[in-house]
């Protein structure tokens, strides 16, 4: 019951985008696509839609009937959305239906590979002040319908005009005025220098970001905008939801949403992708529990759940030898997701406003122990708030001098202990740290039902051993008791950064650290740094290949470091255990074409790569 | 059955439900909640907002909740929506309104809960009454009894647990998941719909039949001793009656009836150990959404099903209490039952 | 003390109720001697072990050693049983003596409270305060004392009753002649001649505690740390130790409930039998 | 008169239980002639019940029947199951103790009085049976309208009259009133027992009568039967009971009644009547009777005897 809070969580954590600027990195994004599995280069063939290859779809009609199972994908996600695609008022973040979307650009950090898709190019202005892309040619709405950059235009003119909706926050900030300069090129001019745009906003990645979904025109502008966020925008009778995407929804109930495969496809009429996936209809089930997941993967009943627990999915993977992970069949199972955890610690709240509290508390912990007791050491360590990912780990490496100064994976608790006695606590006949009214500090650790049930216990006990007064709590107000203030630590994941660290260090916005009294959502550590903030708004200002950027990161680092306002204990994993029965070539470590997780904004791509085994 | 009867017990019906619905009211108050901004706090947070921008956010949905007109309004408003059975929208399934996921859930859940009870109901009273019965040899209980203490205080979800490994996954008697084949569309018209959810009922069902039966069957089983103590049953005996009519025309019928008063009340237990029982069996009915409102903090459709059920109950007692004079000749429908 | 063993030999349902009962207590007191209560919180790198000599009820997968967390869990699910039993019975004996000795407007008030109270699931409610109200620290006494506020209506009723039929009998009757002042009778007549259904009623509400708290603490409301016995099913739970096969793990604590319950199930029986002696089989 | 309408021959009514046998009814032998009526007195828990239930075969285990119970030369210990339901109510049949309690509270009178009648082969018309149930109803004086209403809307008097149109609807050739009007008030008592006496004086019906009130005893029945502690005193016409007692325990028990023959209910004797579980050898009125015989009486159990033609006693006095 409590995994869609496990949603939650993930999805809470892209703090960062509002109000990214500067980078004078505009070239090389430019310069990205790269020959992909799934897209070729559309000049190649001839706009076919008559002559598909491959296995003859046996359908006529759309939405189909019944078919073979070996054509089916069957995965788990939250509930379905029981005919619900609303856009704008409901989060459709994780909600698993992504595969009805379809953005400019697609990016797996795995592979790091661009995948350009209804944008074949873009560009920013010289200035960074504004952006210009450029559509392929021959895209259809699902329809018939052309698509052209006035939909991009409207979707974004109506998160600026009608307040409240969803995802609107990056455009609101940006975005001066969208403008369509012919059917294919969108120019987009911005109130200030971003080149992180077309990143953060037209490119799906993972579940992150404030992406602007491209909507068709013609269906929307014929809704009032007071009832845009009511509109379900889902009709099978009458094609809706609409989208540019291959697959439609055909049955979508309380039990399931069947996405089929629509009768034809922009991609595949223009070339652009060689054949129609193999997957006929994908199959989305709500997730309950691990161990019926697990039961089901066993049994070939369904390919693909939500991520497991370690335990569960080194049980499983010996039980069926169909089954494979992103890692084979060793641990640690999965891939590293972009949300490495820390111990936050609301910095404006005695005695955690105090850094050395904090250092004590980093000294305290043991990481290592943490990833075995906790994962049975199937995971890593996190030595900062930034996930192993290829550009920011050669970053890092650079300012090794910082990160060995002030090395948080050092588990000693004389220097703990030490550190306390210097902020002026003693320990009560107990063993625990009391401060100099004889009163035990709150160092209860706060952490979200049930994600981190498995860590949360063992940080807690690590801390009591250390003399804190601590207790792993996940009542079910668990958002508000941070948002509020009223933890003092709570364990959370964070970043967005993929492949620059801005995004990360966003987080810590000075403008977000609210007082004590007043709830902070933007940054939840509360932590302000004058000093920071302006390196930060220098790392802002130049571009993530810039030779400055080492330094400056260097700078910002040793300053975040020495404050600490959280501790990173561990990466984040995603361990999913996937069916090869049906289907093969799922993403993995050799082939990481993509990040596996179904229920990301990355699905498509996953789904495109899937090769239908044919077996019974 | 006198006029003012049937008025108290509409009175009485109506007061039951407008004491749930005013706790459901109070109660966030009192906790100083704000569902709305708590709700939004989760979801804006990923927007990546300002706080300004939040904020605006946050005005534009307590307008639509209706959440930001005095409090007596709010409250005169709620009892007039609730009485309509209107509990406004799902926070979390924005736009769907807690009613429509009621009642799409509700219908899945109703016939397999339905079912359930009345299974456990019969099969426990029978069990029970045998159990009880001075002629069933005593070895019958030893042998019986035990059991039932233990399968009455496992906890359910661990009978679906174990009921799921043995039949569906290792033997694969029986599916898995699911309240219908995922081939089928639902459709209550059709004979095949019903079988595929006859089939996918049976495990849930069994899960719960198990310990909710015991349950019944020792309530029973002390039920029956009571009532083969009291004089109508030696003397029926001595009346030399056949031995089945006094066991069901003496004995089991009156021992019958203070389990079928605690019937209606046993409805409410039912949903909320389907909740877990569902959620085992990936069973998206009333029971899980209700597991999840709780997981996902969706107020509204928290109180919405806490309202239905608890209308569900009060109208289930209202018709036993119109029922019950009929089954027991000593409360007459003028005298205030004590 | 004979006189109790003989009448135990007259009433075994109440002995082996009492007996499992004091099996419970035994292990959780006397256990506590024998083990480090810190044992049941620290985690060690020996996860998911199966019963050994270090470890002779094995070890969950946080590594804690489960015979430690039976021990000590046991006498905290015993504690909410308790506390949870005592406040219910409480409310349950004063609702019960107003309603029932004095009647009248008070006693339609009480009962139509009742009513009404029966009608709406205590769960639910529980669900409701527990998931309503802000950073309750749902410890042992907490946990008590919320399922205990929610769990009178039934004694309530009960104890109503039976004042009902007290009242009319003689020496009430005589009492209230010779000039006694009503909590006089309450307490000189009443209590004592009702003493064994109130501790019958005390063995019911301490079962539904019991039972309540671990449906709460199923669904993970409830204290993370402590390791009662609806916790350590929730961790069960999340564990998935079903689908691993961590047998122990699983039977421990079911073990543990189902003796808990059963012994309270059997004491009621057993008390009923003194309380509702027409209950008694007849020669 | 050659043979007796029941013959009880040494019966034994033991309860098995854990804290050992319980000897309810300990080697009773009683015959009864056909149309006499027998009263059977004794204190609370001296087995009269018991040896009630023993007759109707309504012993539940743990408890046992051991000796012959013989009604009109069929023993009744060896009958089958079947056949014995079948004798009661047709045979013998029983008017409760409990007057208030004795009717099932959810089923009409009317149901109540023709189950019986049903299962024991009598069919019915509809007609047929509102017939029979006018007249069983207008025997034990009651109004017809009686079969359509439910037991709590009858008062005791008229629940305990149903229990006799009952007992008399298959025409038994015994009865067995167990204190058929201990819990009605004094008035209906007496209305009740001139309808029971004149009911078997008009059918010719032999019955046996509990109950402690010696006075009811005097005017209603011809002989009289004492039972102490499981154990039969002393039996003979009730005249003569009165007149001569024999058995120490029947002496004190007449001696202690207030006025001889009038309405005076027996109380029992100063002093504990004796636990029936594993009790001692010998009389069991030993320790409370004045006329003990030393070393005899706690020794030897004293054996049922005629002692003049229709007296029986069971005393070492008249050795």
């Amino acid at each position: 019951m409590s995994n869609i809070s496990r949603r939650d969580f993930l999805r809470v954590s892209t703090t960062a985008v509002a109000g990214a600027l500067l980078a004078a990195c505009g070239a090389p994004a430019t310069e990205a696509p790269k020959v992909e599995p799934t897209a070729k280069p559309a000049e190649e063939k001839p706009a076919a839609t008559a002559t598909p290859k491959g296995p003859v779809r046996p359908v006529d009609a759309w939405p189909v009937g019944e078919l073979p199972r070996n054509r089916t994908l069957i995965y788990y996600n939250n509930t379905p959305p029981n005919g619900n695609f609303a856009l704008w008022g409901a989060d459709p973040h994780q909600a698993g239906w992504a595969i009805c979307q379809e953005p400019a650009a697609f990016y797996g950090v795995h592979g790091d590979k661009q995948y350009m898709w209804l944008a074949e190019s873009y560009k920013y202005a010289d200035d960074g002040k504004g952006l210009t892309v450029v559509f392929r040619k021959g895209i259809k709405w699902s329809d018939g319908t052309p698509f052209t950059a006035n939909d991009v235009v409207w979707s974004m003119d109506t998160l600026k005009r009608v307040d409240g909706l969803q995802k609107a926050g990056n455009v609101k900030a940006t975005v001066e005025k969208a403008e369509a300069v012919d059917d294919l090129t969108l120019k987009l001019t911005f109130n200030q220098v971003d080149w992180r745009f077309f990143f953060t906003s037209m490119t799906f990645r993972f579940d992150l970001g404030d992406n602007t979904l491209i909507q068709p025109k013609h269906y929307w502008s014929t809704v009032a905008d007071d009832k845009l966020r009511e509109d379900k925008f889902y009709d099978p009778a009458k094609g809706l939801p609409i989208s540019t995407s291959p697959y439609g929804v055909g049955v979508s109930n309380e039990q399931y949403t069947n996405y089929d495969l629509r009768k034809s496809w922009w991609a595949v009429e223009t070339g652009f992708v060689d054949k129609e996936p193999d997957v006929w209809r994908i199959q989305q089930q709500p997730f309950t529990n691990d161990t019926l997941a697990a039961q089901l993967l066993i049994n070939k009943e369904i390919d693909h759940p939500l991520d497991l627990r370690p335990f569960v999915v080194a049980s499983t993977l010996a039980q069926a030898d169909h089954l494979s992970t992103w890692t084979g069949r060793k641990p640690p199972y999965g891939y590293v997701d972009w949300w490495p955890i820390s111990v936050q610690f609301c910095t404006k709240k005695p005695p955690f406003d105090n850094p050395k509290v904090r250092w004590a508390v980093a000294y305290a912990l043991n990481q290592q122990a943490i990833v075995d007791i906790g994962w049975s050491g199937a995971g890593t360590v996190a030595m900062s708030p930034f996930p192993a990912y290829p550009k920011l780990n050669a970053l890092l490496d650079q300012i090794k001098d910082v990160t060995d100064k002030y090395n948080v994976l050092e588990f000693n608790l004389e220097k703990s202990a030490a550190l306390m006695t210097e902020a002026g606590f003693t320990k009560d006949g107990e063993g625990f740290w009391v401060d100099k009214d004889g009163v035990r500090p709150d160092a209860d650790v706060y952490a979200g039902v049930p994600l981190f049930g498995d860590i949360a216990p063992v940080v807690a006990e690590q801390l009591r051993q250390a003399g804190f007064y601590s207790q792993h709590k996940a009542p079910p107000d668990v958002w508000a008791a941070k948002v509020d203030g009223r933890a003092s630590m709570f364990l959370f994941g964070h970043g967005g950064a993929t492949i620059d660290p801005f995004d990360t260090l966003q987080l810590y916005q000075e403008a977000n650290a609210a007082p004590m009294g007043e709830q902070s959502w933007g940054n939840i550590t509360r932590w302000d740094d004058p000093e920071f903030a302006k390196a930060r708004q220098e790392i802002k200002n130049t571009a993530p290949d810039d030779p400055k950027m080492v330094e400056l990161f260097k700078k910002t680092m040793e300053i975040w470091y020495a404050a600490l306002p959280d501790c990173p204990i561990v990466q984040w994993y995603h361990r999913i255990p996937v069916s090869n029965w049906y289907f093969t070539n799922w993403p993995d470590e050799t082939n990481p074409y993509m990040n596996s997780a179904l229920w990301h904004w990355t699905m498509l791509q996953v789904v495109l790569g899937l090769k239908a085994t044919g077996n019974a | 059955m006198t006029l003012s009867y049937f008025v108290r017990r509409v009175f009485f019906l109506f007061l039951v439900v407008w004491t749930a619905a005013t706790i459901n009211f109070v109660l966030p108050h009192l906790a100083g909640r704000d569902p709305i901004k708590e709700q939004m706090l989760i979801q804006i947070a990923s927007q990546g907002r300002t706080q300004a921008d939040a904020e605006a956010m946050i005005r534009t949905y307590t307008r639509l909740f209706g959440l930001d007109r005095p409090l007596w309004e709010q409250y005169l408003t709620y009892i007039g929506n609730v009485m309509r059975l209107d509990f406004g929208y799902s926070i979390n399934n924005y736009p769907r309104t807690v009613m429509d996921i009621i009642i799409s859930r509700g219908r899945l859940t109703l016939p397999f809960v339905v079912v359930s009870i009345f299974i456990s109901f019969t099969f426990g009273i029978l069990l029970g009454a045998f159990l009880g019965w001075n002629r069933t040899p005593q070895w019958v209980s030893n042998l019986v009894v035990p059991p039932m203490l233990v399968l009455s205080s496992v906890p359910q979800f661990l009978v679906a647990l174990v009921l799921i490994y043995f039949v569906a996954f290792r033997m694969r008697l029986l599916p898995m998941n699911g309240a219908y084949p995922r081939t089928m569309v639902e459709d209550w018209g059709s004979l095949t719909f019903w079988m595929g959810y006859a089939k996918h009922a049976i495990l849930p069902i069994l899960s719960m039949v198990l310990v909710d039966a015991s349950g019944w069957a020792l309530g029973m089983r002390a039920m029956m001793v009571t009532v083969e103590g009291e004089d109508y049953a030696t003397f029926a005996e001595a009346k030399g009656l056949t031995t089945w009519r006094v066991f069901f025309r003496y004995l089991l019928r009156n021992a019958l009836l203070p389990p079928l008063t605690g019937l209606a009340i046993r409805l409410g237990f039912i949903i909320t150990g389907a909740s877990l029982v569902e959620s085992f069996f990936a069973y998206n009915g009333l029971g899980s959404t209700l597991g999840g409102a709780i997981g996902n903090f969706d107020y509204f459709l928290l109180y919405g099903i806490v309202t239905i059920m608890v209308m569900c109950i009060a109208l289930a007692t209202f018709v036993m209490d119109m029922i019950y004079p009929l089954l027991d000749p000593r409360i007459s429908y003028k005298a205030q039952r004590g | 003390m004979t006189g109790f063993l003989s009448y135990i030999k007259r009433n075994p349902t109440l002995g082996i109720g009492l007996a499992m009962l004091v099996i419970l207590v035994g292990f959780t007191t006397i256990g506590r001697l024998f083990i480090n209560p810190d044992d049941a919180y620290r985690q060690t790198m020996y996860m998911n072990q199966p019963p050994s000599k270090e470890h002779p009820f094995g070890t969950d997968a946080q590594g804690r050693d489960l015979l430690t967390m039976m021990i000590m869990g046991t006498g905290m699910t015993l504690q909410v049983g308790a506390i949870a039993g005592g406040i219910g019975l409480g409310i349950g004996i004063v609702l019960g003596f107003v309603s029932g000795y004095y009647g009248g407007l008070l006693d339609t008030i009480i009962t139509s409270a009742i009513d009404i109270y029966m009608t709406i699931p205590s769960f639910l409610i529980l669900i409701l305060i527990a998931t309503t109200f802000k950073n309750i620290n749902l410890g042992i006494i907490e946990m008590g004392v919320i399922v205990g506020i929610v769990s009178w209506a039934g004694s309530a009723r009960a104890i109503r009753s039976q004042v009902l039929t007290m009242r009319e009998r003689p020496f009430v009757m005589m009492a209230k002649l010779s000039g006694m002042g009503s909590m006089e009778i309450v307490m000189k007549e009443l209590v004592p001649n009702l003493l064994p259904f109130l501790v019958m009623s005390l063995s019911q509400s301490v079962y539904g505690g019991i039972m309540s708290s671990l449906g709460l603490e199923a669904i993970g409301i409830g204290s993370r740390r402590e390791p009662t016995m609806g916790m350590t099913l929730f961790y069960v739970n999340y564990y998935s130790a079903f689908l691993l096969g961590l047998w122990w793990w699983i039977l421990e604590p079911v073990a543990v409930i189902v003796m808990t319950l059963t012994s309270f199930v059997l004491i009621s029986m057993g008390l009923d039998e003194i309380a509702n002696p027409r209950r008694r089989r007849s020669l | 008169m050659n043979q007796p309408l029941l013959e009880i021959k040494d019966l034994k009514t033991y309860f098995y239980v854990k804290a050992g046998t319980v000897k309810a009814v300990d080697g009773v032998t009683l015959n009864l002639d056909p149309g006499v009526k027998m009263g059977l007195v004794g204190e609370s828990g001296s087995g009269k019940t018991t040896m009630a239930l023993a007759v109707m075969r309504m012993i539940k285990p743990p408890g046992t029947i051991q000796g012959k119970i013989s009604l009109n030369g069929v023993d009744l210990v060896t009958l089958s199951n079947e056949e014995m339901r079948k004798a009661r109510l047709s045979q013998i049949s029983m008017i409760p103790q409990g007057a208030m309690n004795s009717l099932n509270p959810v089923a009409r009178i009317r149901n109540q009085i023709l189950d019986g009648l049903e299962d024991h082969g009598v069919k019915l018309s509809k007609s047929e049976a509102n017939d029979r149930l006018a007249q069983l109803l207008q025997i034990v004086e009651l109004p017809t309208k009686v079969a359509d209403m439910y037991p709590h809307e009858l008062s005791g008097g008229m629940k305990q009259r149903v229990t006799v149109a009952i007992a008399i609807s298959m025409g038994p050739k015994l009865i067995i009133a167990d204190e058929p009007t201990s819990a009605l008030d004094v008035v209906i008592q007496r209305q009740v027992m001139e309808t029971i006496t004149r009911l078997v004086r008009e059918l010719n019906l032999s019955m046996i009568l509990i109950g402690h009130d010696m006075g009811l005893m005097a005017q209603s029945v011809e002989r009289l039967a004492v039972m102490y502690a499981g154990k039969l005193a002393e039996t003979g016409g009730v005249k003569e009971m009165f007149a001569d007692p024999l058995h120490p325990y029947t002496q004190k028990m007449i001696s202690s009644l207030p006025v001889l023959g009038r309405r005076g209910v027996f109380e029992g004797i100063q002093g504990i009547p004796p636990s029936v579980i594993n009790p001692p050898p010998g009389c069991l009125f030993a320790a409370r009777c004045p006329k003990v015989i030393a070393g005899t009486c706690q020794e030897i159990s004293p054996a049922l005897r005629e002692v003049r033609p229709g007296r029986w006693v069971s005393c070492h006095l008249y050795n």
